[in-house]
């Protein structure tokens, strides 16, 4: 009896492949319209792209909005020309699990899919796992705010769109300098590369320009109870608390803090820009400050007002779209994914093959104005970025504050005029 | 570190402490008759934070907080039901593996149907009051539970000495066979157990949940092995023995976090468990047990 | 040196918390012998075998194996205060063995339920038996260097199974063996770890005379061959009147009565413990 | 008649199945950029292979009931990262708080091995210090009762986790974040991709077998057939169990080495409980006690998890009808639910404690036909007017 079982079992498991081969990879359904009318050739020639982002996890939030970007650049550019003939551009996505082990078997499945890029991820730690991978395939990919410098040093295929930590910590050092705090307390994520990274930048940007580290805290992945670490920080007593940490420990910190009695504003990096943070911390949100790459209230930039109307109504036009994304507000990170999607495009035009090799050596030569402003990319592959902006949460929603810009020696500010 | 500071991490340390007593008290009944280690213990623990999200969403916290209890008892008792009670008569290793199973479903389970995106847990207003005592600020949840969890447990402990169902259960935890030839209804009491342990699960998530704002898939996975372990430390079946490892376990987990060791806090619980076994098996206030040859 | 005992219990006591099981048992048997150990139901027998062969430690006493101490002990920590025996004061030594110790120093047993490797085969069984006085290290074995060792070892199994009768069950699972052959195949199995002195308790235990009057003949053939000490709990009163030397008879874990057969049947101590009248 | 004739045919089956893998590996590897799914499945399943039944020899054949198997893997990952990692770059992988001296004193020495070699080392260094934490953790715990030796294995592996995170062991192990660029399988020239895993796997899993067949490995069983009944024979429980629970751990902690040859990049939350668990599935969905069972289902599982019932976790249209329940986390429920299927009704899994014959597959239509005989039989008897009717209710 139970050899049979067996014998059933694999049988249906060897049929399964067969069955599988005929599916099709989820993202498609937006893909497939838009190109229909023009070339009947055209549906034949196929470029596959790889999107490399978490969807679920700690950091399946962040993630999903960069997926958005991505689905609405490409259904906003289904196509592509290469050495004359039409290509539909069909997105393969995976989802690494914001999880460094799954990163890999993600990465991997992407690379045996024959996708000739790969866009992401959200999150440095995962980009850093399945960066080998890539770069064996020889598969172009590139970062969209994966902000470690990790990520692309030692890798030649790897690039990104977004500025790196280094920069960003010099950013919130700056601005903490500037808001008149003289101690600083930082919490740190034990084991994810972006918040112990952007920590240390931040403390030593601080402390070079004179303030005082008053606590180091840190915290392990999938802590909820943040109470030992900030009854500490109440006891050093700090002007300011420095938090890069994961959408999901943000309303965590800041709640328990407020709880505890600790009034010192608190600020973070790029990740905190989400509207999950106001909505799970509600009134206890307002005045936290944090960097990002973006800002929707920007209006001199016509890609990005195009985008940003372009993009509501993609929100608009699907209700799980608008929901996960936590209303109509636009993510910088969408706006970057936008952007990487067609830094893409660009070099498989100039590589005109859909060889990827040739691609990642056509990007070396981008140079595109995009969304989040224009990309070009240095020796490491980062995108030369000089601006950050700040914002802060005020009445419940994400208010622009400053830009701060900061070249190789010194550093600007422009308050907004608004 | 100063004396508001201390008594602040005591605060915490005991309100956590409180929260993983009302949870190990489940794993010292079940493992007190069936000498079963429930995994899915952790997880029951970890729906019932479910349970009052969705329960909140459309209930008064005051009607939420029954049907939670009531609905983490259902899941307690026909996990019994289903996983357990066919294999009663198995060697242990399968039953210990199903409990595996079990826990490993449900993991993900919750996965599946609320993905593991860590989903906030609701507020429930009283509860989060925020209390000015000297310099030391609390909210009110922190010096409830411990005090809630005390009175819990005088209240199990008059039910078991005193009722005729804790006495079954008493017979039950002795001797397995002979209290089912005296004619125990076995089953019912077993159901019982489960139900009592569900239940007091639930309202330590309530606790727990409250004060950590956040439930995940895996949320439970952690607290309910350190809850394990605490009956163990304080001897298995025993229940005022459970509550004390609770709090030992949150006590010092608390301090070692406070300390900066929090990449211990885990690995150190279960030293706890190792030195115990090896220094005095039958746990704090366990009784001694010789097996028959 | 024929007036050493083989096997010498002075003073020995077990005790459980509060309950005395065994007391101030002492008992001596001679190499060669076959004893009894007799005595109603919970009077403290196997718990006596269960002392001898290390599963549970004595409180109190000293047991000799070939005039060697075996096992010692006096009352010690809580049991101080604790211990209901008698004759405390006499030691002040402690020495435990585990009962593969005992096992391999010479002293096999069976088990009253019976205990065998159930999903093993037969032949399993009792090569398993063989492990115990193994000189290969695990490395050898693993990579069959001791071949040599291997081939004694399956050959001694196999024709220990022929004397007993069991070869041509030799590759059935022991578990779907008939009752009476699985207590041939327990006595085997202990014969296996080639002891000098061999403890059977209560080996006829369900058996009808038939199987009775096999096993009798059984347990004088391997006696013989393998010049063995038997020590046995049982009940049937035929077979321990025909097969035994010496009988010890215990009611509470105490020795009640010692001779030879025919003077036990007689002794009125005797007949009051087991139809519980007060002597 | 027949099974005699199978008897003389299995040698030249096993052989000639033999041949036929190593053809299909080869001709796979040389075709790996257009398999790599399948590339990638075949060495996952070779390394579980070797851990589920490193998991087995204590679990399924000593009666141990062991939950430390991540923890051992991770030391054997980890050491094998470390030694292998290429030196010159390694110090972009400690770029937070960089190398400790010994450690790179350490590399430099073993950096005149030929890269093979050097693996293989490392491989060996890793699971020999496994053992020797086995043969440790084994004094104290191996004494436990089942369920306290299983939550105090799972305790162990805890601990060991920890220690490799700490930032105490930063310059060692990278802390918690973790170790990357390891070289994978294949060589310099590229192939061994799947011949290499392979082989380290066959070895491994050919000397636990060479265990299971000794003395020992019946020591094993006897203790897991009655540990009260073993003893009595003269078999040294902690012994044996100690030997079971190092040799377990030496192989385990070899397969993850592999598991971190295969990754590339590692970190302590890839060797958390549920990893011990995911080869516990393997087990006993092949059967505790069976070696052939747990690697046939180490394939199966991994196959089926990471490729074939991939389509669980996406949307699926059939036309325009969506296909319900199919997103993300379905397919984990579909592996627990089976999980919870063979422990309830198919306890002994794939193969129980039996293992694959040839004799056993050729064997099988003739039994099949008995068996469809003796069925009809028996139909015929319950058709046929009962006189003894009384008896049977």
């Amino acid at each position: 009896m139970k050899k049979h079982l067996a014998f059933i079992l694999a049988a249906a498991l060897l049929a399964l492949p067969l069955a599988a081969c005929s599916t099709t990879p989820s993202g498609d359904a937006s893909t497939t319209t838009a190109g229909s009318g023009s070339d009947s050739n055209s549906s034949d020639k196929v470029i596959k792209v790889g999107v490399f982002e978490p969807v679920t996890g700690e950091n399946g939030g962040g993630g999903f909005q960069e997926v958005l970007g991505i689905r609405y650049a490409n259904q906003e550019q289904p196509t592509v020309d290469i050495g004359g003939q039409t290509y539909q551009v069909e997105l393969v996505e995976v989802d690494n699990k914001s999880d460094k082990t799954e990163a890999v078997s993600a990465a991997q499945s992407l690379v045996s899919s024959g996708v000739s890029v790969i866009l992401g991820s959200y999150g440095s730690g995962v980009s850093i796992a399945a960066g080998d991978i890539f770069e064996e395939a020889k598969i172009p990919a590139i970062g969209v705010s994966c902000t470690n410098p990790q990520v692309t040093s030692g890798n030649d295929y790897y690039f990104r769109v977004c500025f790196i930590d280094p920069f960003q910590g010099t950013v919130m050092a700056n601005y903490a300098w500037g808001e008149g705090a003289k101690t600083a307390a930082v919490i740190t994520q034990l084991g994810d590369d972006y918040s112990s990274g952007l920590g240390s930048y931040f403390t030593t940007s601080f402390k070079a320009l004179g303030g005082t580290i008053a606590d180091e805290e840190q915290f392990q992945t999938n802590q909820t109870d943040f109470k030992a670490i900030l009854t500490n920080i109440k006891a050093a007593n700090p002007d300011i608390i420095f938090a890069p940490s994961s959408i999901a420990t943000a309303p965590l910190i800041i709640k328990q803090a407020r709880e505890l009695g600790i009034t010192a504003p608190i600020t973070a990096g790029d990740t905190w820009e989400n509207a999950s943070i106001i909505e799970n911390a509600g009134d206890d949100a307002e005045g936290v400050a944090l960097s990002t790459f973006f800002d929707e209230g920007d209006t001199s930039n016509t890609v990005a007002t195009a985008f940003l109307s372009g993009f509501k109504a993609f929100l608009n036009a699907d209700k799980s779209y608008l929901e996960k994304n936590g209303g109509e507000a636009v993510a910088a990170v969408s706006a970057l994914g936008y952007d990487a999607y067609n830094v893409a495009l660009e070099a498989i035009k100039a590589a005109g093959t859909t060889d990827s090799q040739a691609i990642r050596d056509a990007l070396v030569n981008v140079d595109y104005t995009g969304v989040t402003g224009n990309i070009t990319f240095d020796s490491n592959g980062d995108a030369n970025k000089s601006i950050a902006y700040i914002k802060t949460i005020k009445d419940g929603v994400f208010t622009f504050l400053k830009t701060v810009e900061i070249a190789d020696t010194g550093s600007s500010e422009t308050t907004a005029a608004n | 570190m100063s004396f508001s500071t201390f008594i602040q991490h005591c605060l915490t340390g005991i309100s956590l402490g409180g929260a993983y007593a009302l949870i190990s008290i489940g794993y010292t009944l079940v493992y007190g008759i069936l000498l079963l280690i429930n995994f899915a213990h952790a997880d029951i623990f970890m729906m019932a934070g479910y349970f009052m999200i969705f329960a909140m969403a459309s209930f008064p916290w005051q009607v939420a907080i029954p049907i939670v209890i009531l609905a983490t008892v259902v899941l307690g008792v026909v996990i019994e039901r289903v996983a357990y009670k066919p294999l009663r008569n198995a060697p242990r290793m399968s039953v210990m593996i199903s409990a595996i199973g079990v826990s490993y479903l449900l993991q993900n389970l919750a996965t599946y149907l609320f993905s593991a995106l860590p989903q906030g847990y609701p507020t429930i207003p009283p509860l989060k009051k925020v209390i000015q005592l000297g310099s030391v600020t609390t909210s009110l949840v922190t010096l409830i539970t411990p005090v809630l969890t005390i009175l819990l447990v005088i209240l199990l402990m008059l039910l078991v000495r005193h009722s005729k169902f804790g006495m079954a259960m008493r017979a039950v935890s002795k001797d397995f066979e002979t209290s089912q030839l005296m004619g125990i209804k076995i089953n019912r009491v077993v159901s019982y157990t489960f139900a009592i342990g569900s239940a007091l699960a639930a309202i330590g998530s309530i606790l727990y949940f409250t004060d950590r704002m956040s439930v995940t898939p895996f949320s439970g996975t952690m607290p309910g092995l350190k809850c394990f372990v605490a009956a163990v430390l304080g001897g298995i079946g025993s229940i005022p023995g459970a509550m004390i490892g609770g709090f030992i376990i949150g006590i010092t987990e608390t301090f070692l976090v406070a300390l900066g060791y929090s990449t211990y806090s885990d690995a150190v619980t279960f030293l706890f468990l190792i030195i115990i076994l090896i220094v005095r098996p039958t746990g704090l206030l366990g009784e001694e047990l010789t097996e028959k040859v | 040196m024929p007036d050493t005992p083989v096997l010498e219990l002075e003073h020995v006591t077990v005790q459980f918390g509060g309950v005395v099981a065994v007391d101030s048992l002492n008992l001596t048997i001679q190499s060669g012998e076959i004893v009894a150990l007799i005595g109603p139901n919970g009077a403290g027998k196997t718990t006596a075998f269960n002392a001898i062969t290390g599963v549970y430690k004595p409180t109190n006493g000293c047991i000799r194996f070939k005039g060697d101490i075996l096992e010692e002990n006096y009352p010690q920590g809580k049991m101080r205060k604790l211990y209901r025996g008698h004759d405390n004061g006499h030691y002040h030594e402690r020495l435990e063995r585990t009962p593969d110790e005992i096992c391999r120093l010479g002293i096999a047993r069976t088990f009253q339920n019976i205990r065998l490797f159930k999903q093993l085969t037969v032949f399993e069984n009792v090569l398993i038996a063989y492990h115990s006085h193994i000189q290969a290290s695990i490395f050898a074995s693993t990579f069959r260097l001791n071949h040599r060792e291997e081939r004694q070892m399956r050959d001694g199994a196999m024709a220990l199974l022929d004397l007993v009768g069991l070869a041509d069950l030799a590759q059935e699972k022991a578990d779907n063996l008939p009752y009476g052959k699985q207590r041939h195949l327990e006595i085997a199995r202990a014969l296996a770890t080639k002891p000098e002195l061999l403890l059977l308790d209560e080996p006829a235990a369900g058996m009808n005379p038939q199987e009775t009057d096999e096993l009798t003949n059984f347990i004088y053939d391997m006696k013989d061959q393998f010049k063995l000490t038997i020590f046995m709990i049982e009940h049937h009163m035929n077979l321990v009147m025909d097969i035994s030397d010496r009988i010890y008879v215990v009611d509470f874990g105490k020795r009640i009565a010692d001779g030879r057969p025919e003077e036990i049947q007689s002794n009125p101590a005797v007949i009051s413990a087991y139809l519980g009248v007060q002597a | 008649m027949p099974l005699n004739k199978h008897r003389k045919l299995s040698p030249v089956l096993s052989l000639a199945a033999l041949i036929l893998l190593l053809v299909l590996l080869i001709i796979l590897e040389q075709h790996q950029s257009s398999n790599r799914m399948a590339v990638a499945v075949l060495q996952k399943g070779a390394i579980l292979a070797v851990a589920a039944v490193a998991m087995n020899l204590p679990n399924g054949f000593t009666g141990i009931f062991s939950l430390g198997m991540a923890g051992f893997m991770s030391i054997g990952a980890y050491i094998t990262a470390i030694l292998t990692i290429p030196t010159d770059t390694i110090e972009s992988v400690y770029y937070i708080s960089g190398v400790a001296g010994w450690v790179m004193n350490l590399k430099r020495a073993l950096d005149v091995l030929p890269q093979p070699l050097l693996v293989l080392v490392a491989l060996l260094i890793g699971g020999l210090i496994a053992a020797l934490f086995a043969f440790l953790i084994g004094i104290p715990v191996l004494r436990f009762k089942s369920d306290y030796l299983a939550i105090a294995t799972l305790g162990f592996s805890e601990i060991i986790r920890a220690l490799v995170a700490s930032p105490q062991l930063d310059r060692v192990t990278n802390g918690s974040y973790g170790l990357k660029n390891i070289p994978g399988f294949a060589t310099a020239s590229g192939s061994g991709v799947l011949l290499i895993p392979f082989a380290i796997a066959a070895v491994c899993i050919f000397i636990m077998i060479l265990v299971i067949n000794s003395s020992y490995g019946r020591a094993f069983k006897a203790i897991r057939e009655d540990d009260i009944a073993a003893e009595a024979m003269g078999i040294n429980l902690l012994k044996h169990k100690e030997l079971s629970f190092v040799i377990s751990s030496f192989f385990t902690a070899i397969s993850g080495g592999m598991l971190a040859m295969y990754m590339r990049s590692i970190d302590s939350k890839t060797f958390q409980v549920a990893l011990t668990y995911d080869i516990l599935l393997i087990v006993v969905i092949g059967g505790m006690g069976s070696v052939t069972g747990s690697i046939i289902s180490a394939f199966l599982i991994t196959a089926a998890k990471e490729w074939w019932l991939r389509f669980f976790d996406q949307t699926l249209y059939i036309g325009n009808w969506q296909v319900p329940l199919l997103r993300t986390g379905f397919r984990m429920v579909v592996f627990s639910i089976l999980l919870m299927v063979v422990v309830l009704f198919y306890r002994r899994g794939l193969m129980g404690d039996r293992e694959f014959s040839w004799e056993d597959i050729l064997g099988l239509p003739q039994r099949w036909r008995h068996r469809r005989v003796a069925i009809a039989a028996a139909k015929a008897e319950a058709a046929a007017p009962k006189d003894g009717g009384q008896n049977d209710a």
